[in-house]
């Protein structure tokens, strides 16, 4: 039985529940979905022998047939994954138990939905089922954006919102022309079908569901929504955004190219140019940014940039570090977003000049920034050295050329991090309000960083998740367990 | 909104109402279903929201402050039906009772919830539009 | 073969309607005009010369099976069609705030004005 | 006025891409590889109780696309309340951080 699973039932029931208590008290709304989120990371705990075990674990919804209904799979890396997602919602909630006070009823449901959407694209084996859960994701997102309903979030919230719609309905052609020439919706379905259709259609269906897939994630071509969306969305959402709202995206992109698409390697090459043209545009747009979450924004583009240039290497240790770095980017970008928040919390304008004369930031904050910074960056000691160095090695196998790229990059997301830092923490010791961080926004800051460090430390914890997410990603395993 | 259109929609609300019982009673037999039935009320609704200003069609919904609150509560219990049964029946519970009469095991229940379930929420979102 | 171009035509004026005209309330008309190409194209897939539809009336199973059309696409499109619907509310909500702040529907102008 | 080029060039390489896979399409009435189609079509009585094969797929087989489609349109009905909430404040000055 796959327990993780009703984690997405958990963040519905509790999105719900908090609209029905809003009508009592708002006081108790916010501790619904930190419960729930709570639930949801035992749930997805307790999944993991098992999938650790057999590799992957198949779940059908009211036990039709595998490809007639709906098929629940959890193989390593999607529980590893929902693992991280649920740990940093439960922090994401927490830290916004203080940080959002007026219509807190609203944004805690459309929060705990958001994570429910995640879960539902890290779980479904139906693609359809996943273009539906994308939509739940992005949806409930489109709200959070607009949330604050000044000029700068509506007008980012209607262009994500447009952008983000465009996607998903390539994503929904793509999933019809797949219907039209295999006749099933199945993932491990269609990887045994396609094989046997020649033409065109695979192709451009592959193509249309990548370009949907690749808006979401927020690569080279499409990352115009991004930086608007963070910066008009509240920090926390930013950091939920960024942390697991891509990542969704880069799950899904996984799942379609290796187990339904088997890899081909035209792709793997496009994944590889794109991943590189986002990593250099996205760090050399970060540089010139005197806007925090836009400087953070960017920084993730240039980060998504390095997880696709190793998938797209297409060597086993270049898959495997580009997962690693999926999990790494997860943390370090929450905890980067949800110090900035910090410090934006008592600020009146994000721009990182103004912030610096507005609050004396206290030393949690200042190290919790640093060390994000640090381990964006890939410094030893810190968990981003760990899958840097695994894709440094990757890609110099592949072309020396790439690793020096690598590097380069590498050290202009040192250059833009310091820049920040200094900007916004050193340079404050003059007046400022002093800001007191309550305790339910220091435990996540102080939690990322123990993780951060603690990952840094010890590199075989990541290799070996690295190396147990990679092995899920060979069809065969999975199209064995799902239909029989 | 003149007289004229008024009388017509509060005449023609009715109507509209019992259309979309039926379509969605029947799901299981004819075409349409939960869907198509919440659609077809929840536009008898929207008649009336844009035929009255809504002054008028407030005494239809509980005092003004209540109803933002009270609509996102509403859809959630009708949510909290859909997704029992989802869960309910994910314990393969599959007695499937033929009741003579529905001659429908599940669905027709199921039909009604989401019916339900698309009436609230269109209608909730006409009238914040309407109302802004 | 030509049945498809008209959902597929569809589906580019809908594309054509985002990405190249300035209102944003001509953008949200072309999400939908996208979204029904798509639908069209759904359901065109599913579609069995002179098939009826599928609902079980006075026929026996086997024959039923023979004649109805393929009920998954419909499926897939009522859940799109519930899908594009929501999108499009929350589209027009953000569209009448856009108005109150910029006081224009003009996309690039708003990116300027958002300063 | 270059980006029009751009996006209209891009357009035309779309359009002309899509035609090529949708020739490649079967044919248009003909009901080949609907293997589950034809399962639905077939045992949607038995197992589901209910005729219309439709309904059966959108509230039975496929209960949980419904499920999470309801979530949307539950998200929707959050996200326009939370963007036209009642004390819409004027429209220059920071909205209630």
């Amino acid at each position: 039985m796959i327990y993780g699973f009703y984690a997405v039932g958990v963040f519905l029931a509790s999105a719900f529940l908090t609209g029905l208590v809003s009508i009592k008290s708002d006081r108790y709304v916010p501790h619904i979905p930190i419960a729930a989120s709570l639930v949801a990371v035992l749930l997805t705990i307790m999944t993991l022998p098992d999938v650790f075990f057999w590799g992957a674990v198949k779940m059908q919804m009211e036990e039709w047939i595998a490809p007639i209904g709906i098929s629940i799979v959890a193989d390593t890396l999607s529980v590893t994954l929902a693992l991280v997602t649920t740990v940093i919602a439960f922090l994401i909630l927490l830290f916004s138990y203080r940080y959002i006070n007026r219509n807190s009823a609203k944004y805690y449901s459309l929060l705990s939905l958001m994570f429910a959407g995640v879960l539902g694209i890290l779980y479904t084996g139906d693609i359809f089922n996943m273009f539906v859960f994308f939509e739940v994701l992005s949806v409930s997102s489109y709200g959070l954006v607009a949330f604050y309903r000044n000029r700068v979030s509506l007008e980012a919230g209607i262009k994500y919102l447009i952008m983000g719609s465009v996607a998903t309905s390539m994503l929904l052609l793509g999933i019809a022309m797949l219907y039209g020439v295999t006749g099933t919706v199945n993932m491990a379905d269609l990887a045994l079908k396609l094989p046997f259709v020649g033409g065109m259609v695979p192709a451009v269906a592959l193509a249309l569901i990548m370009t949907g897939i690749a808006l979401k994630a927020g690569i080279f071509p499409f990352h115009a929504w991004i930086a608007d969306a963070y910066e008009g969305a509240p920090s926390p959402v930013s950091a939920a955004l960024s942390g697991i709202g891509i990542k969704a995206g880069v799950y899904a992109m996984l799942r379609v190219v290796f187990i339904v698409f088997n890899a081909p390697t035209i792709v793997l090459d496009m994944l590889l140019v794109f991943g590189v043209a986002s990593m250099l545009i996205g760090a050399l747009l970060a540089l010139g940014q005197d806007n925090l979450k836009r400087m953070l924004a960017y920084s993730s583009v240039s980060q998504m940039g390095y997880i696709f240039m190793a998938i797209g290497l297409g060597t086993a240790l270049g898959t495997a570090a580009g997962l690693l770095h999926i999990v790494n980017h997860m943390i370090i970008k929450s905890l980067l977003f949800l110090s900035a928040g910090t410090v934006l919390w008592k600020a009146k304008s994000t721009n990182m000049k103004e912030i610096a004369n507005t609050v004396r930031t206290t030393p949690l904050m200042t190290y919790s920034f640093l060390f994000g910074v640090l381990a964006l960056a890939g410094i030893p000691l810190f968990n981003g050295f760990v899958s840097k160095w695994l894709i440094y090695v990757a890609s110099f196998e592949k072309m020396p050329l790439l690793t020096v790229i690598a590097l380069v990059t590498s050290a202009i997301t040192l250059a833009y991090g310091l820049k920040a830092f200094y900007a916004v923490f050193l340079s404050n010791e003059k007046a400022g309000s002093k800001v007191v961080l309550p305790l339910s926004m220091k435990i996540p800051l102080v939690v990322l960083i123990a993780i951060i460090i603690l990952l840094g430390v010890i590199p075989q914890i990541g290799i070996w998740l690295a190396e147990m997410m990679s092995g899920s990603l060979n069809p065969s395993l999975y199209t064995g367990v799902v239909l029989g | 909104m003149d007289l004229i259109i008024k009388t017509t929609s509060r005449i023609l609300f009715p109507f509209v109402l019992l259309m979309g019982i039926y379509v969605a009673l029947h799901g299981h037999i004819s075409p349409g279903g939960g869907f198509s039935a919440g659609a077809i009320i929840a536009t008898g609704f929207a008649l009336l929201v844009i035929a009255y200003t809504e002054g008028d069609v407030e005494h239809r919904f509980t005092k003004e402050e209540l109803v933002d609150i009270k609509a996102v509560s509403g859809l959630i219990l009708l949510i909290l039906i859909i997704s029992m049964g989802f869960a309910w029946r994910l314990e393969l519970l599959k007695t499937q009772f033929p009741l003579a009469l529905w001659s429908g095991g599940f669905t027709p229940l199921l039909n009604v919830a989401g019916a339900l379930m698309v009436i609230t929420a269109i209608v909730t979102i006409i009238y914040a539009l309407v109302k802004e | 073969m030509i049945e498809y171009l008209i959902a597929m035509l569809a589906v580019l004026l809908g594309i054509y309607a985002v990405a190249f005209k300035d209102n944003l309330i001509k953008k949200v008309l072309g999400l939908s005009i996208i979204s029904n190409g798509i639908h069209l194209f759904l359901i065109s897939i599913g579609y069995r010369t002179n098939g009826g539809i599928p609902i079980l009336k006075d026929m026996d199973i086997t024959s039923f099976a023979q004649l109805a059309v393929d009920p998954l696409p419909q499926a897939f499109v009522l859940t799109s069609i519930v899908i594009n619907l929501s999108v499009t509310a929350v589209a027009l909500s953000m569209i009448i705030l856009v108005y109150r702040h910029f006081g224009t529907l003009d996309a690039s102008r708003i990116r300027e004005l958002r300063g | 006025m270059e980006t029009r080029y751009v996006g209209l060039v891009s357009l035309v390489v779309i359009s002309a891409f899509m035609m090529l896979a949708v020739a490649e399409l079967p044919e248009f009435g003909s009901f080949q590889k609907k293997d589950i189609a034809t399962y639905y079509l077939e045992n949607s009585l038995e197992d589901t109780g209910s005729a219309n094969a439709v309904n059966s797929i959108v509230w039975d087989y496929r209960g949980y696309d419904t499920l999470g489609e309801e979530t949307v349109l539950f998200c929707a009905a959050l996200g326009v309340f939370t963007i036209i909430r009642r004390r819409f404040s004027g429209p220059h000055h920071k909205d209630d951080l």
